[in-house]
């Protein structure tokens, strides 16, 4: 059913992909490449690796993260991915998922997280295990849709901040978020780029992020996808789960309404 | 009465003041979060400072307009043209055009200024990542014009003849200064802000519009 | 220590299919890191696949593998509830064992 | 539910041919000879001379391999062979340092259908040798790798 799910969305991507492009061979070709990988994406790892971490007892309190309320009720893990981020009232914070995971950890498992989470190595320590946390509860929402509440006031003020770093220019090359995922059918050299001013589809833009990169054997995280889009963009380094990075998060989640998840995706 | 405590983040604490006051926040009100938030969020990285982030009037008032949906006001677009239109050098031996093989290199790459380049990173043109240029490369982006057969379109059969010195003069202002010609062009100011220097701009010149450079075959 | 692997196994009309995913960095040894220095050969070099205690698949690789791998192959003759073993060995002596019931 | 049914453990052990050889699927001989014979050569030639010589291309026997690769260091490669006897499959990238990368031994019952991901540095004829009944066949396909990302 889910291996169904993962299946159609990908075909649905593939089919836009190609329709975009009918007349260029490479960008069939590319998507026949992307369709090959499909089967047997390492992302699936990551997800095991991730499950055991929610089901373990860990930290200087030595309990698991089961009973970690990511919006939905301690512990309900299904559904919750696709409303993230979401207003928290505990902490009284819009939080996204790698930031929620935090939370829990230093609550739940008494981990001193902010100590730990690191951009400088994404693939280390605690940063790696709320990659795979956020792969594995990414994946329980595969096929289903996006819906970020904008109810509260904290709410709608993230995602108007969203918007405006997101069309935000700097850096020595004038670049903003827009530059590149601001319009519909371009490309970077081979790449589609997603326009995330709207719901791009189903599947691509923030609905595909976990993502297994292959071009590094890396398993990134949207908070990982945003550190290398500012380092593309020449921008200085936005911190781990900082409110610029959850404030885009907002902003691209709300935008991507009713698109559906294929998370853990696999990507170039 | 109690005394209100006012929360350390500045997001909530900004959505309960501002609630309380009025029903929702003005334009004016989020680029002031906005700008808070930013400095809260980014710290230096290698060779990309902080001061990275701060904005001219050319990119404050294109990403205002994109905020707001709208066109830029076409007066405020010609202020930043004539501000950007002086920053523009040109050759200081008056030569244009450089080696079109050595220009092809230095469009294939999107190198440099990152925070995991250093100083010593010889900077690319990023020229591919948007355009097309030559037929040979297939790995191309889309987001700039195609710029296959760039020289001979515009009828540039001798590049330092008469009839083509507007067209190369062109040319070089919209790659030292792209704004300078579209207040809001997505182009990097390519000279102006040191991306490639004056030799490597000559390069990159030679392969737009040397009649012997693939791209006019 | 290394992460375990993910090993499906299903059976349809007698064939069983064996998809493998393995966590590993296969490194060629041909790479430099930014310094300029070699990254040392760290790869797979042996997969060995079982079906109840019998071979069903015995792979030699280089260091042209792709990280993480990917093996998929299919025999005849296993039942549903069946195990498929699948173990592999890198350059270094590493190794792992992993097993999965055929569904 | 399908992640619990992988169950794992973790043995200790003297390497993958040992395995082989206490299962008794190959002599002694056969592990140190027939181990890694080709995986050190430069050229194509020369690995298939490692082989047992040049194969007869053969239309049963099938190559997969994308026309082109987003990414050269995850490539889709397959080989498929209809030819009867099919004993080993192997899988050459032609430009790669050293051109074998993978091989594969298929006893009775398991059918000669294997699939992995090879990496490969530039655009190249990937080749499936097969042997069957003691002879090598092949076929080869060209693959073009493309620069992907933004070149930095």
């Amino acid at each position: 059913m889910k291996k169904n799910l993962r299946v159609l969305a990908v075909l649905a991507a593939i089919a836009a992909v190609q329709s975009a492009h009918a007349q260029d061979a490479a960008a069939e070709g590319i998507a026949k490449y992307r369709e090959m990988l499909q089967d047997g994406n390492p992302a699936e790892l990551f997800e095991m690796k991730g499950e055991e971490l929610w089901k373990q007892k860990r930290g200087p309190k030595n309990v698991s993260l089961e009973k970690c309320d990511l919006g939905k009720g301690p512990g309900v893990v299904k559904g919750a991915f696709v409303e993230l981020p979401r207003f928290f009232a505990d902490t009284g914070r819009v939080q996204d998922l790698e930031s929620r995971l935090m939370t829990c950890m230093e609550t739940l498992q008494g981990i001193d997280v902010k100590k730990e989470v690191n951009t400088r190595n994404f693939g280390k320590g605690e940063t790696a295990n709320i990659v795979a946390l956020s792969t594995w509860i990414g994946a329980q929402s595969m096929g289903m849709r996006f819906n970020l509440s904008q109810s509260h006031q904290a709410e709608r003020d993230m995602y108007e901040v969203g918007k405006r770093l997101f069309f935000m220019r700097g850096g020595p090359h004038d670049f903003a978020c827009a530059t590149c995922h601001g319009e519909d059918g371009k490309r970077i050299r081979l790449q589609d780029l997603p326009n995330l001013t709207k719901n791009p589809g189903d599947g691509v833009g923030f609905a595909a992020w976990p993502a297994y990169r292959v071009s590094n054997g890396q398993m990134w995280s949207m908070q990982h996808r945003l550190n290398d889009c500012y380092r593309q963009q020449r921008f200085p380094e936005p911190k781990f789960a900082s409110d610029v990075t959850i404030a885009l998060g907002v902003y691209m989640g709300v935008n991507a309404k009713g698109a559906e998840s294929i998370v853990p995706s696999i990507k170039r | 009465m109690l005394k209100k405590t006012v929360i350390a983040l500045a997001i909530p604490a900004a959505a309960v003041l501002l609630g309380a006051c009025t029903s929702s926040p003005s334009s004016a009100d989020y680029d002031k979060m906005t700008a808070e938030v930013v400095k809260a969020s980014f710290q230096d990285r290698g060779i990309a400072k902080l001061d990275r982030l701060e904005q001219d009037m050319a990119n404050k008032e294109c990403a205002a307009a994109s905020v707001a949906g709208k066109p830029i006001e076409e007066k405020v677009a010609k202020a930043i043209e004539e501000t950007e239109m002086k920053t523009i050098k040109w050759p200081s031996d008056g030569k244009f055009l450089g080696d079109w093989k050595e220009g092809e290199k230095i469009a294939q790459s999107g190198r440099g200024l990152t925070w995991s380049d250093d100083v010593k990173t010889v900077n690319g043109g990023n020229c591919y990542n948007c355009h097309q240029i030559s037929k040979e490369e297939i790995s191309f982006g889309t987001i700039g014009p195609s710029l296959y057969n760039y020289g001979k379109l515009r009828g540039v059969s001798n590049p330092s003849s008469p009839e083509s010195k507007a067209i190369v003069e062109y040319t070089w202002g919209k790659m030292w200064n792209a704004r300078a010609y579209n207040a809001c062009s997505q182009m990097p100011r390519v000279g102006h802000k040191g991306i490639l220097n004056e030799q490597e701009l000559k390069h990159v010149m030679a392969l737009l519009l040397d009649p012997n450079s693939p791209v006019n075959k | 220590m290394a992460d375990p692997m993910r090993i499906r196994a299903a059976e349809a009309g007698g064939v069983t299919t064996v998809r493998v995913l393995m966590s590993h960095p296969m490194e060629s040894g041909l790479r430099k890191d930014a310094a300029g220095n070699t990254i040392p050969a760290q790869y797979i070099t042996d997969v060995v696949a079982t079906h109840n205690g019998k071979p069903v698949l015995q792979a030699t690789w280089s260091g042209a593998v792709s990280q993480n791998p990917f093996l998929s192959f299919k025999f005849k003759g296993a039942a549903k509830g069946d195990k498929v073993v699948v173990k592999w060995t890198d350059n270094k002596g590493e190794s792992r064992t992993d097993e999965a019931a055929v569904s | 539910m399908h992640i619990s049914s992988t169950r794992r453990t973790v043995l200790k052990s003297t390497g993958a041919m040992a395995t082989l050889l206490s299962l008794g699927i190959v002599t002694a001989e056969q592990a140190h000879a027939a181990g890694r014979a080709g995986f050190d050569a430069k050229t194509l030639d020369e690995a298939l001379k490692a082989l047992g010589g040049t194969p007869a291309t053969n239309a049963q026997v099938t190559i997969v391999s994308p026309d082109i690769a987003e990414n050269g260091a995850v490539v889709p490669v397959g080989a498929v062979s209809k030819l009867p006897n099919t004993t080993e499959i192997y899988l050459l990238v032609e430009k790669n340092p050293t051109p074998l990368a993978a091989g594969f031994v298929i006893p009775a019952g398991t059918e000669p259908d294997v699939q992995t991901r090879l990496k490969m540095g530039q655009s190249t004829n990937v080749l499936a040798v097969v042997k069957a009944d003691g002879k090598l066949y092949s076929a080869s396909k060209e693959t073009k790798v493309t620069l992907g990302g933004c070149g930095g």
